[in-house]
């Protein structure tokens, strides 16, 4: 299998709404990532684009629409689509296109241009669920969240104050980042006092819509070595996707994470990752989401992530520093950029580079997820140096 | 008793609906320079990539071949020739056209590029490849930034 | 890279920069409009929820029950066998207490949207709405019985049922 | 050298202008279990990775990968969405085979395309939401400055264009499952209702329903599983720039960079000569001329004259679109890329029934997007 390396990086601000067009945005993301490893468009074989919804640009097939911006001009393009998911799934939808022998360097670009969709972003989510037994209820995203958080919950007797830990230390880590949108240094109390959009959850508890880009550039291993000092190693992947039938699933764990986890660590070849992985970058639209997922990358035993969060272990400068970039909640939430914005930051962590937010003690191995659809998509990457 | 098939037509019901929610787009960086030009001095701006010998029309921040960001921008003048054009009889809805519309791709001198617009002063019939035209602006009164600032190209 | 970077790209603007157009921008309302197959499986479901029943089908490998009702099992990937009638009473799986919309407004009266496992089908859930209760008593594992439009109002579809109400027992 | 990878089944829900008997979950599930029947596979067992080929808002559903595991046995397994045509599926399973991590992928696209009410307005949504749809107009506009501007700069006649839709929807009386072959003249197909001058009614295909899966193998499960895999040559994949102001009016620059690709990588010099019949893309009758000029399958300007020669007819010597093509068959969305290689696939089975070519060896089949995109792929394969 041929090796596949990281070798540059770019991100525009995330914002509510930006003057840019999602053209611009992808451009300025991808420029970024080009000039940072000194590269040039007639450098790229080949494009992948990342980006969930037509309802949230507005734009039917997007992707085309958005092409020149990511850099695609007269080159092989595509897109990959897993909603929510999709931000991690194109750092692996760009791996298996160097990785196949078929091309050398890739340009994988995410980009989401949220403010688009009126009334309400929110409100493309209704055009998602079925719309023969879900949608006529006017059934909101909120809905989902709450369910699963409850369900969660429930099952392991966590409660609201452990959850809104998560959202204190993602907002915070985001200061640090200057790209975000929500950095904010709040209390527990900050969380549990503002307003119920949807039992449990609260206006604290969950992320924002946002625009915003992000974009990597991948090489194979002969290339990555002559043009970079500091490549770092897609060393495993991994996408899975749940039943479509939410009543049939049991929302308390996310298995479909599981299943796209052990298809990262086996390739990866990492046996025991709560042991293994030096910092993790899971998906985190919702506070209580950090943790399920935590438990769905196994990384700790089911409904042990509340305990680790409150013991600090997530900090910064914990022993296994989760979502240090600031996260979703803290840096924004333009769905398929900010899964790409997961991978940059490990990116730029596991470089020693993520300035005022680096993780001490040189971590060498990261770990970054991206869930989605209908609470049933897990998307994984694992990078090492 | 195993599942049957839908045998009768009495037995299909679509489930009508559409999608709820709609567009709002900003101009972005190019367009809202672009187009306050349209609208408060009446005249085409384009975009210059000097790496690669172009202007862009309609302008952008940025050169689609080679990612240079493009800061030097230009007036083409008014003055263009149909590169290609059609005479549509149909409108969105699939319905006739009371008079059918002449759509054009207008090229600008030197440009990579042009502007998507309607041909007036002119019948289906007359439209040629290749026929110089002019833009007419709508009065600056009633320009709002936008497309249809331009009233349609013509011939001259 | 990321420490190096002084000027991240990226112009935030406020609503109102919009709505009082000191930036241009424009609309545009999709009019996409569709009529939706129903097919074999949930043509069947709803034609029952019209009659004031809910149905699944059965796969006799598996044995599981499926609902929504539909003509395939997807882990056995194989046809169903037989159409299964199930109760209208349940027991609630999850549920939230919802004070907005679709769209993000605010309502006053909150909504219980709910999963709810349906007597019969093994512990299968379907979404609906809970109704006639106290938001702040639900809990999971309540039971809950369907309260259905009366039959005249019935359409075909998943609001025939209007809401499920807690039962006694 | 790239490994090899094979095309082991097909399968596909009947071509039908409407389908109301069947939801499109029904019709995934019934394209599935027949590719599966063919590869002799059982998904779950033994299928690594799935991928399906839709668009959003051409089904009314965003996010659609919601929709898709169930119907093709792929729930908890890796399967995703890319939202264009099914031979950019086809690529990715080859990559996903390639790379050594999956053995075996299926690929699916489906159309339902008469549950969508509003087409023009589908269409017009795709535009630049800044230059383009504030005009408001029927979106087809593009397709019918797209050929005036192809016909001035070759030559080529609306005559000539014609004959592509009488020869498509004669070819299409042999394929059951084409739905709009007929009969026709090309003084039918000029004298038809004028749309967007050029383009005549009986110029432009018209829609139809449909669903197929193929199942993809590496060298070694292909063996192991079937005596005729059909192997992918070469493949390859474009876009051009997507403003309609920039794009080359009469040239399907596209089309020409993938086939350029694919034949790269099928070590192919001379197309003509080493690929003995094509499905290429026919949204519009002149889109066919286009393409094949586009795909070096003769030069700039003389596709006109090879379609008037007869010599691209089931019996001529270079065929084109037997199958029927959109003009034929009906055009299936997304699926369309995937009904030209379910035909180059039967072809070179031997299993096309009556409208079998005899001694074909190497095909290839091409797709383009269709309005308003400057985006295609094109894929070879072979016997051998």
């Amino acid at each position: 299998m041929r090796k596949v390396a990281i070798v540059g990086a770019g991100m525009t601000k995330f914002v509510r709404r930006s003057l840019e067009t999602g053209k611009e945005l992808s451009w300025q993301a991808a420029k970024m990532a080009l000039d940072s490893c000194q590269l040039t468009l007639d450098d790229v074989d080949c494009v992948v684009m990342g980006t969930a919804p037509d309802a949230f640009d507005m734009i039917h097939m997007k992707a085309e629409y958005l092409s020149d911006g990511a850099g695609a001009w007269r080159k092989p393009y595509m897109r990959g689509f897993v909603g929510g998911g999709t931000g991690v799934f194109v750092a692996d939808q760009g791996w298996y296109h160097v990785a196949s022998g078929l091309f050398d360097t890739c340009l994988v670009v995410a980009e989401e241009k949220m403010s688009c969709c009126l009334p309400h972003p929110q409100g493309a989510f209704i055009t998602c669920w079925d719309q023969f037994t879900e949608s006529p209820l006017g059934t909101s995203l909120l809905w989902f969240f709450a369910w699963e958080m409850n369900r969660y919950m429930n099952a392991h007797g966590i409660t609201e104050r452990e959850i809104a830990l998560v959202a204190v230390k993602n907002k915070k880590n985001a200061m640090n980042h200057p790209c975000a949108q929500l950095a904010a240094e709040i209390t527990v109390d900050d969380v549990l006092n503002s307003e119920i959009m949807a039992w449990p959850v609260k206006r604290l508890d969950v992320s924002p819509t946002s625009d915003g880009a992000v974009a990597i550039v991948l090489a194979a291993e002969h290339v990555a070595k002559r043009i970079s000092d500091k490549p770092v190693w897609i060393e495993g992947v991994g996408w899975c996707l749940d039943t479509m039938y939410i009543g049939q699933r049991d929302l308390y764990y996310p298995r479909y994470v599981e299943y796209a986890a052990r298809m990262a660590y086996n390739m990866a070849g990492i046996k025991e990752p709560s042991k293994e992985i030096n910092i993790a970058e899971p998906y985190d639209p919702f506070d209580y989401k950090e943790l399920h997922h935590m438990e769905g990358l196994l990384l700790c035993g089911k409904g042990e992530a509340a305990r680790l969060t409150a013991d600090g272990v997530t900090q910064r400068t914990g022993n296994l520093p989760t979502c240090p970039s600031g996260g979703a909640l803290g840096v924004g939430n333009a769905i398929a950029a900010t899964g790409l914005m997961k991978v940059a930051e490990l990116f730029w962590q596991l470089r020693g580079e993520a300035g005022k937010r680096q993780v001490p003690g040189k971590p060498k191995k990261g770990v970054a997820q991206a869930w989605g659809d209908e609470m049933q998509v897990g998307t994984v990457i694992v990078l090492g140096v | 008793m195993p599942v049957d098939k839908v045998v009768q037509l009495s037995q299909t019901k679509p489930l009508h609906g559409e999608i709820p929610v709609y567009g709002q787009y900003t101009f972005g960086v190019a367009g809202e320079r672009f187009f306050r030009e349209i609208k408060d001095n009446g005249r085409i701006m384009g975009a210059r990539c000097e790496r690669c010998n172009l202007t862009y029309v309609p302008p952008r921040i940025y050169c689609e071949r080679c990612f240079s960001e493009l800061k030097e921008w230009l007036a083409v003048g008014g003055r263009g020739i149909v590169h290609t054009y059609t005479v549509a009889y149909f409108d969105l809805e699939g319905a006739r056209l009371p008079e059918p519309v002449i759509v054009a791709m207008v090229q600008f001198d030197g440009v990579y590029g042009g502007l998507v617009h309607r041909l007036g002063e002119v019948r289906p019939e007359e439209a040629k490849i290749g026929m110089p035209v002019e833009v007419v602006f709508k009065d600056k009164a009633e320009r709002v930034g936008s497309i249809n600032d331009i009233a349609y190209f013509k011939p001259c | 890279m990321s420490e190096k970077v002084k000027e991240w790209p990226g112009t935030a603007l406020k609503e109102d920069d919009i709505t009082e157009k000191r930036v241009l921008s424009t609309e545009w309302h999709p009019n996409l409009k569709y009529a939706w197959d129903t097919g074999i499986g949930y043509g069947r479901y709803f034609a029952e929820l019209k009659k004031g029943r809910i149905i699944g089908t059965r796969c006799n490998k598996c044995r599981r029950v499926l609902l929504p009702a539909r003509v395939f099992c997807e882990w056995c990937f194989r046809t169903v066998d037989e159409w299964v009638y199930l109760e209208d009473t349940g027991t609630v799986n999850t549920f939230s207490i919802a004070y907005t919309d679709w769209v993000a407004n605010r309502i006053e009266e909150p909504q219980i949207p709910a999963l709810i496992e349906i007597d019969g089908s093994g512990g299968v859930a379907i979404m609906h709405l809970i109704g006639e209760v106290d938001p702040w008593k639900v809990k999971i594992g309540m039971r809950v019985k369907a309260v259905w439009k009366p039959e005249g109002e019935r359409e075909g579809a998943i609001t025939d049922i209007k809401y499920w109400k807690p039962v006694d027992e | 050298m790239l490994p090899r990878v094979a095309i082991v089944g097909i399968g596909f829900s009947s071509f039908r202008s409407i389908t109301p008997d069947i939801s499109f979950k029904e019709m995934m599930f019934e394209a599935a279990t027949r590719a599966y029947e063919d590869a002799g596979v059982c998904p779950q067992q033994d299928i690594d990775g799935f991928v399906t080929c839709e668009e959003d808002f051409a089904h009314g559903r965003s996010i659609f990968s919601i929709h898709t595991p169930d119907n093709l046995g792929a729930v908890l397994k890796p399967i995703h969405t890319i939202p264009g045509d099914g031979i950019y599926g086809l690529a990715a399973g080859y990559m996903q085979i390639s790379t050594g991590l999956m053995s075996i992928v299926a690929v699916e696209s489906h159309s339902k395309a008469s549950n969508m009410l509003t087409p023009n307005y589908l269409i017009a949504h795709a535009l630049d939401p800044v230059y383009n749809k504030p005009l408001g107009y029927n979106p087809y506009f593009i397709a019918g400055m797209e050929m005036n501007r192809y016909l001035f700069e070759t030559g080529t006649t609306k005559e000539q264009c014609a004959l592509v839709a009488v020869k498509n929807k004669l070819n299409a009386l042999l394929n059951p499952q084409a739905v709009y072959g007929e009969r026709i003249t090309a003084d039918e197909v000029l004298g038809s209702e004028m749309m967007f001058y050029p383009l005549s009614r009986l110029d432009m295909s018209s829609p139809a329903d449909g669903g197929i899966v193929m199942v993809l193998a590496s060298e070694e499960k292909a063996k192991a599983l079937t005596d005729k895999p059909i192997w992918i040559r070469g493949i390859g994949w474009c876009s051009d720039t997507p403003g309609l102001e920039t794009r080359e009016g009469g040239e399907a620059v596209y089309a020409h960079l993938a086939g350029d690709m694919a034949y790269k990588m099928a070590d192919i010099k001379h197309p003509r000569k080493e690929i003995d019949f094509v499905e290429i893309d026919d949204t519009f009758s002149y889109k066919e001329l286009q393409h094949l000029e586009a795909l070096k399958l003769c030069r700039r300007g003389e596709a006109g004259a090879l379609v008037e020669e007869g010599a691209t007819q089931r019996d001529g010597e270079f065929p084109v679109n037997v199958s029927g093509g959109s003009l034929g068959v009906g055009h299936l969305v997304e699926a369309t890329g995937l009904q030209r290689v379910l035909e180059v696939v039967l072809q070179l089975r031997g299993e096309a029934g009556k409208r079998q070519l005899s001694n074909v060896k190497v095909g290839l089949a091409q797709s383009w997007r269709g309005i308003p995109t400057n985006s295609g792929a094109a894929i070879i394969l072979s016997r051998e």
